[in-house]
């Protein structure tokens, strides 16, 4: 493998900030970004990237290809976690194998723009609709978190004697996997961006688009210190979640390129899946999981997610997903 | 000046709308919350500045007569069992406005 | 009445993460904007509407034209508290009529700007020194309601037997009136426009000019939360407040457009005046009548500007006011 | 240590300041804020996310010998009839510095 | 429910690692923290809205068994004559979990 | 001295925001701007200048005359801490004297940003590596304040019986002087300007470049609010004190501008260097000092920072400097 291709992610701005900020937790600078700061990050990005995502669309059109490309994406987000939860099963309780099964099929947004940032970088061409893929990929792991919570801890049910709280929580549910914060302003700002088109998004550029990579190096500042702290957590979480962590991604990012090749999706459009379907998700998950399964531990599925997966794939995930590519797509 | 209860629950964020719904099946008529705080306890360390509800904390207070605390004090318990937290119940006097004293 | 007018105003970005905000509430999502984000989004409005005002008044100077134009919006200013005051008191209390009256004779600084979005997008000139008007605007019903509540509710006065505590409130609402954040950094933002001219206003273009629209659109974002969560209080609230809270601004507008024909101000111009004696305050009049008037209910008169007012104006109002204006206009 | 009473409040930010002033005409030597927190009460939600400071509660507590609480009693009270608001009084027991034991 | 000690203090922002230092060698079981309050008292107004962490204040408290209390009193006290602050204390009734009720 | 030079600086949207926020106080309006939005603005401006810095470094390289300015700032920093600890002992007790003397020997971010924004205005050449003089002249007053409380102060050691206590205080301390946020994060980021260079900072300028004075005067108007509040506070300070505050910057700036013409540095180079050299701390040295000076009053070295000199610099200390310049140079 190429190490310019590493270089070359690693050598930019948002990931060099990252860098920064986990030195800063090592070294105990006392460096903090309150809240709600990366509460304004998230929120920012989330619209830019929706809005942008729609005014590609809005240009594109929905055709064969995209559909194709939907599909795939869609089709990943729901077998991911279904073998991550027979993999997890090998060494955990049913409870925490669902959590870290759905925290894997679910995605990370920030993974994704990263990627997208590499792909400019290196000059490559991918296709707005891939956001809309990445919509379409954050919800299916909760439901399927939630029908295995269903199916196979039906025990904790009948302890907890208050048979109405479990029919609310359905409700709840429900809401969290398609209502979430996450998905509702991705999947908002992607219509408005498809509404509006070219003027729209002519009004929302100065701030959406021109100023977004510095955004994101902002962001990933903070991604840096939060994604430190939980490194110390860690040597809780036992040698096989670890290898899990970074096996997993390259496992599910693999099948991604897999898929990717035999429907002849172009090579930045195949690295976003790949992307996707490696990443996990830090916020909507673990968060849905937290209200459904309170037994499993968020001591294990967040450190995993923050601490291992999202460095590794933005550090080193990226490059070597593209490098599959390459040799692949010769 | 009135006798009550003061019941103060610091529990994580995420769970906050399950406890205010404990709260209203009580006939709880007020309360109070502080969110976005930090703490330490059994469930390892709050630190409130991600960007994520799992790894901060809420402070809830209610004040209530000694007959509605016994009647909700199972339901915290259990609420608490499940879910985690911590739960501290004092004694204090509550001045009440002229419209109040009616209310309660 | 033409639908492309309506149309025209409502498929813009701002106006659509509005209904998105909205939205966010009536599906129970849990997407929150907290404090204090929707503080820092204010303040960015407010000296970005000052600084670019001032720009444009220190290029145009004060004319003829222009002092009309002010003297007009101060008009109105004091005569849409007086008379809503005794058409409020059919079904009110005194204190009540009191607040209204000052909230609806007041004006909404978000209302204002996206009527210029709106006439940025269908082409219509407006001068700058409109905004010097939005200012002038903003004190006279805090005036014109600590009077009334001088004349017409003195009994609590004396049911309160602290004559002191009297005293200072009159200095404390002179302040609320005159110097509350809201008026003294527009005002201040203003001024600093004016005074450093095309060279000021270069270097601060690139934030408080270029990005303008799009963080328009990020409060409005936040505005649609807060509008529909007080919805909810509506019910409250009664018809007759409900129907006052649509009639009111449409009449309030009507005025300030036959006056702006009358007086032969342009179009734009004449929408502007419009809009502002249409548009109720929701933050500074409210804080100062809750301060002056605590008898006074918060629960009709935030409602009724925030839920009900607010969206109307920026929805259906701007276009329906230019539709009068363009038939008046011929 | 000394025993004192905790008096705490609970009232719309708008109006915080002139609590203020009824606790320095008091001769209150201290006081701790916690601003813009949530809460519900007879007078409805405080969600304290609003542009608003109508829609936002503030926590204050002050920390005083009985004497002192007693004299201003009564001027809590009438505050609270007119602007809302909750007030907790409750008994504690303050460790005082070596330079305070003189003040107090 | 239990019988402890609750031990509250506020003290400027900027000393908070040290007084948690405190409580780590005194053997505390858990804490919980609400950064960035404001206050008064014989240091002056504390703002919270500056750049700068000391005019800021931060509250934190602590429950605990009456022993491990009166261990413990003897170093907050000579923490707050070093570093300025309150420190209130009072009776409470902490309502345990299944699983702390081995723990504490 | 020339008043235009006055009027150059202080006609500036920036300074002008400042006053706008001490008049906010004096009115007393009740404008606020609330945490963290401050410090929104700090991590944003300390980001820029590091990377702006870096990236200048980039392309100008180090040489000998790089060497010898950040040689000066270095000298000047561990000077100025010295010889005012004698001069502050004249009245002073010992505590008071070393939080003083280090927070006068360090430096102020903002008011050398704004005096880079002078020269930008006047159209003076400067040099991007004075960033890195600044970030060289944060630690060493702290440094020499901890150097001096041992020496000078070492019965209080006594009276407080907890050794082990003290020992960890090193480790702290040290992490005060060099691992501060401010140092950490201005560092960081120019070594990240430095790696990245022109391409890292045409993806970083939209953010971090084109806003910046935007920004600088949003921070400024905050700062404005901070430093008026400190104003009511100067009673307590004295006179000796308050004259300390403005005669010793022009003091410290006219050394530095003497070093500047003996070692021929540029007119610009010699003005920033006078600037940091006559700046104080209010953010990184007075928190190291509370930690590790506890005994000293920040009653005193805040207002007198915050309230005194850096106001003075600011507004006219940056054109007397220059003005001194002017005349040295011819
Ligand atoms: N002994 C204690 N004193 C004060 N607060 C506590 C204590 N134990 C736990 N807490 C708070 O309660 C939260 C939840 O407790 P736990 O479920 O034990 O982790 C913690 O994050 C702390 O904020
Ligand atoms: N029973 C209660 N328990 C705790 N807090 C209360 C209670 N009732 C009212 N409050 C608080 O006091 C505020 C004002 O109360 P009220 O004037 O009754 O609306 C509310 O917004 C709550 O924050
Ligand atoms: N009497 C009091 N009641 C409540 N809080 C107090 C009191 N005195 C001091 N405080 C709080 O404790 C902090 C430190 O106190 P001090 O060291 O006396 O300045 C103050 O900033 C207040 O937040
Ligand atoms: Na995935
Ligand atoms: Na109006
Ligand atoms: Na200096």
């Amino acid at each position: 493998m190429n190490i310019d291709l590493i270089l070359q992610n690693i050598l930019n701005p948002p990931i060099l900030f990252f860098l920064l900020g986990m030195l800063a937790v090592f070294f105990k600078s006392e460096l903090t970004i309150p809240q709600p700061l990366p509460k304004l990050f998230s929120l920012y990005l989330l619209i830019a990237i929706g809005l942008h995502g729609g005014y590609e669309l809005s240009h594109s059109g929905i055709n064969t290809y995209i559909f194709t490309a939907l599909f795939l994406a869609i089709l990943m987000a729901i077998i991911v976690p279904i073998y991550s939860y027979f993999i997890l099963r090998i060494k955990l309780d049913s409870y925490n194998a669902i959590a870290i099964a759905a925290t894997y099929g679910s995605i990370s947004a920030v993974t994704f723009i990263t990627g997208v940032t590499y792909l400019q970088t290196i000059g490559v061409e991918y296709g707005g609709y891939m956001v809309a893929g990445m919509a379409l990929m954050e919800s299916p792991a909760i439901v399927v978190g939630l029908v295995f919570a269903a199916l196979f801890s039906k025990d904790s049910a009948d302890k907890d004697n208050s048979q109405d709280k479990k029919k609310t929580d359905w409700k709840e549910i429900f809401r969290e996997a398609f209502l979430n914060p996450s998905v509702f302003l991705l999947v908002g700002a992607l219509i408005i961006g498809i509404v509006t088109g070219q003027k729209g998004w002519d009004s929302m550029e100065p701030l959406f688009g021109t100023l977004f990579k510095g955004m994101l190096a902002f962001f990933l500042l903070d991604m840096g210190l939060i994604a430190a702290k939980r490194i110390y957590e860690l040597k809780k979480v036992g040698l096989f979640l670890i290898i899990f962590a970074i096996a997993m991604p390259i496992f599910n990012a693999s099948v991604g390129i897999l898929l990717g090749y035999f429907f002849e999706l172009t090579k930045g459009d195949t690295l976003l899946l790949a992307l996707l379907s490696g990443s996990a998700s830090y916020i909507a998950v673990p968060a849905a999981m937290r209200l459904s399964v309170p037994e499993a531990n968020p001591g294990l599925y967040l450190p995993l997610s923050l601490a291992v997966t999202f460095p590794f794939n933005i550090s080193l995930g990226i490059p070597l997903y593209y490098y599959f590519i390459t040799i692949l797509w010769g | 000046m009135e006798k009550m209860k003061k019941i103060e629950v610091i529990i994580e964020s995420i769970y906050v709308n399950r406890l205010l719904e404990l709260f209203k099946e009580s006939d709880v008529t007020g309360y109070t919350i502080i969110r976005g705080i930090e703490g330490y306890g059994s469930h390892g360390l709050k630190t409130a500045d991600e960007a994520n509800d799992l790894l901060s904390n809420d402070y809830i207070f209610t004040l209530c007569k000694e007959e509605k605390f016994n009647k909700m004090i199972e339901r915290i318990r259990s609420f608490i069992n499940r879910y985690g937290g911590k739960c501290i119940i004092s004694d204090t006097q509550v001045l009440l406005s002229l419209k109040e004293s009616k209310y309660l």
